[in-house]
């Protein structure tokens, strides 16, 4: 009856060290404990298949993997636990526009949201490890970007930026072009139109 | 308008641009189709009502105000031509700006109404962890090993060596040599030249010292004379007269 | 295919309210979370029999319930790493001194140098597997001695301690003259002074 069932070793071997490490990994840590010469993607795709149909599922969240429960039973798991840090509506406004326009800068964000961000939205949201300074742009002022990070995407159980919410509509409708940009492009339309 | 609105606080939204979406929300249309006059009309009314209630307004808001005002006369107004950019394009702009803020609004809500992890899914509380077992690899090189015992003991032993291996001309040597070579030193000639060709190094310095020692002892027993320029200018001897 | 793979809602449930757990857990607390009405020790036994060949086990300690990695595969779960680092001067010393003189207790050492050797330092010397305990003298207080190993040996590319170069060799070299070498180093920068 085993022999059916049986797993190869390597398959074993990554499935342990994901479940025994306390952040989610690349392939490159993981291959780092169960040994150059296996084939860890191989495993990952087979281990995803196997949890699939189980209460427990193995997801990909940017370059990382880990182990989650399957969202399908939260009404099981929420009792007792306390909900997780509750964002404004101005942190969640500002999170988005970050996740959405990244690399974005403060005064950018500021114009999207019509008004100042007091200081402590940004860092909600760093503290949080959801964004992060992302360099400076290269313009007058040299004004710092901020971005989002690895744990932003597995928070929100996205396997990247591509997975956010509408990303594609919102961009071809061109509502995440400046205001500047788009006018223009409306210029030109009517321009088309009225010739 | 209706009366309710008039009386929230100012403080419930996030600057007027908020206000002004929540405003042309009311209007219950796509925000493509928004009647900005409406729109104008409906924030004035607003903020009208909520100074008449007394509530403290904010300067943005009234900046926005007044802003709109002018705007809503440019659209009133028959267009002139000379005015840019035209009160159509600043109600394109507004109706552009709520737009986009509009749909980061969404965008959020349903970023926030995602599966998240805390929340409707789960990691593992009480991970094992993995271990990196760190171990030092030590180094040493042969060399060091033997220049550390060479160390050693030249610290911890008699130093009678030191010397004795130095590279030296004493001042005997020095005077037989000076004494030989001056013999044929008619001319003005460097004390240089008085030093064996092949001396090099320490040496070579041990060689000059004490040759320069030699040519004063001879200068003082009146055998040679002396002769320089100035301070460190090369030093010139000759066999005396 | 996903009809003969389908498992039970409670067994799903179960597996992953012990998973998220922040202990392990008795019947009686996972019944909390997945209900009265199902039968959780069915769901337990389908489980680790789920689970047997996997790199996961689910055991029972006690009376309580919980996930762990297979024993089997602790091996995957650490790694080591080498980290490359330069023995210190007090530890070079003391390794040469054992090397020319072993074997030799401590106080020998310390009379040798001329300088206290820190406990550490011979600590080091037999982490690295160059240094040993070789016996204690039979002399009042019978100290230890220590001596070089045969990793001592291949690591500094020695046939034997015989190829260590003498006193003599040492004084040929310049390495027992340092006040020699200063000397000559002087001497070396006046005459490109002058040149």
């Amino acid at each position: 009856m085993t022999d059916e069932r049986m797993i190869d070793e390597t398959r074993r071997a990554v499935e342990a060290v994901l479940f025994a490490a306390d952040a989610p990994m690349t392939v490159a840590e993981i291959r780092a404990y169960v040994g150059d010469a296996v084939d860890v993607r191989a495993a990952l795709d087979a281990l995803v298949e196997d949890y699939a149909v189980r209460g427990i599922h193995l997801v990909k969240r940017g370059d990382r993997w880990h182990f989650e429960t399957a969202p399908d039973l939260a009404n099981f798991l929420r009792r007792d636990r306390e909900e997780p840090r509750k964002l404004s509506r101005a942190g969640i406004e500002t999170l988005a526009i970050i996740a959405y326009h990244e690399p974005v800068t403060r005064a950018e964000i500021e114009a999207i949201r019509g008004v100042q961000i007091s200081k402590g939205t940004l860092d909600v949201l760093m503290e949080a490890r959801w964004a992060r300074p992302a360099g400076r742009r290269e313009v007058p002022g040299r004004p710092l970007t901020y971005a989002t990070t690895p744990e932003f995407l597995s928070h929100f159980g996205l396997q990247s930026r591509r997975d956010l919410p509408g990303i594609d509509d919102l961009r071809t409708a061109g509502l995440l072009d400046p205001v500047d940009l788009a006018f223009e492009g409306l210029e030109v339309e009517s321009d088309a139109d009225s010739a | 308008m209706t009366t309710e609105t008039l009386t929230i606080d100012i403080d419930g939204w996030d600057g007027p641009l908020d206000l002004l979406l929540a405003l042309a929300r009311t209007q219950k249309v796509d925000l493509r189709q928004l009647s900005i006059l409406e729109l104008v009309e409906q924030y004035l009314a607003f903020i009208e009502g909520a100074r008449a209630v007394k509530l403290e307004v904010a300067a943005d808001y009234l900046v926005m105000a007044a802003w709109l005002a002018y705007l809503k006369s440019g659209l009133l107004l028959p267009r002139d031509p000379t005015v840019e950019p035209s009160p159509e394009e600043l109600a394109l702009r507004l109706q552009l700006r709520l737009e986009r803020l509009n749909a980061m609004r969404e965008a959020g809500a349903r970023l926030i109404a995602r599966d998240r992890i805390g929340r409707d899914v789960f990691r593992r509380a009480l991970p094992e962890g993995l271990r990196v077992v760190r171990r030092s690899l030590w180094q040493a090189e042969i060399f060091d090993l033997i220049a550390a015992y060479g160390r050693i003991s030249a610290r911890t032993r008699p130093v009678l060596h030191v010397v004795a291996n130095r590279p030296v001309m004493t001042l005997e040597t020095a005077l037989e040599r000076v004494s030989a070579m001056l013999g044929s030193a008619i001319e003005w000639t460097a004390i240089e030249r008085f030093l064996p060709g092949e001396a090099a190094g320490a040496y070579r310095k041990s060689a000059l010292a004490s040759s320069f020692v030699a040519a004063l002892e001879l200068a003082r027993q009146g055998k040679l004379e002396m002769q320089q320029q100035s301070a460190f200018a090369p030093l010139y001897l000759k066999a005396a007269p």
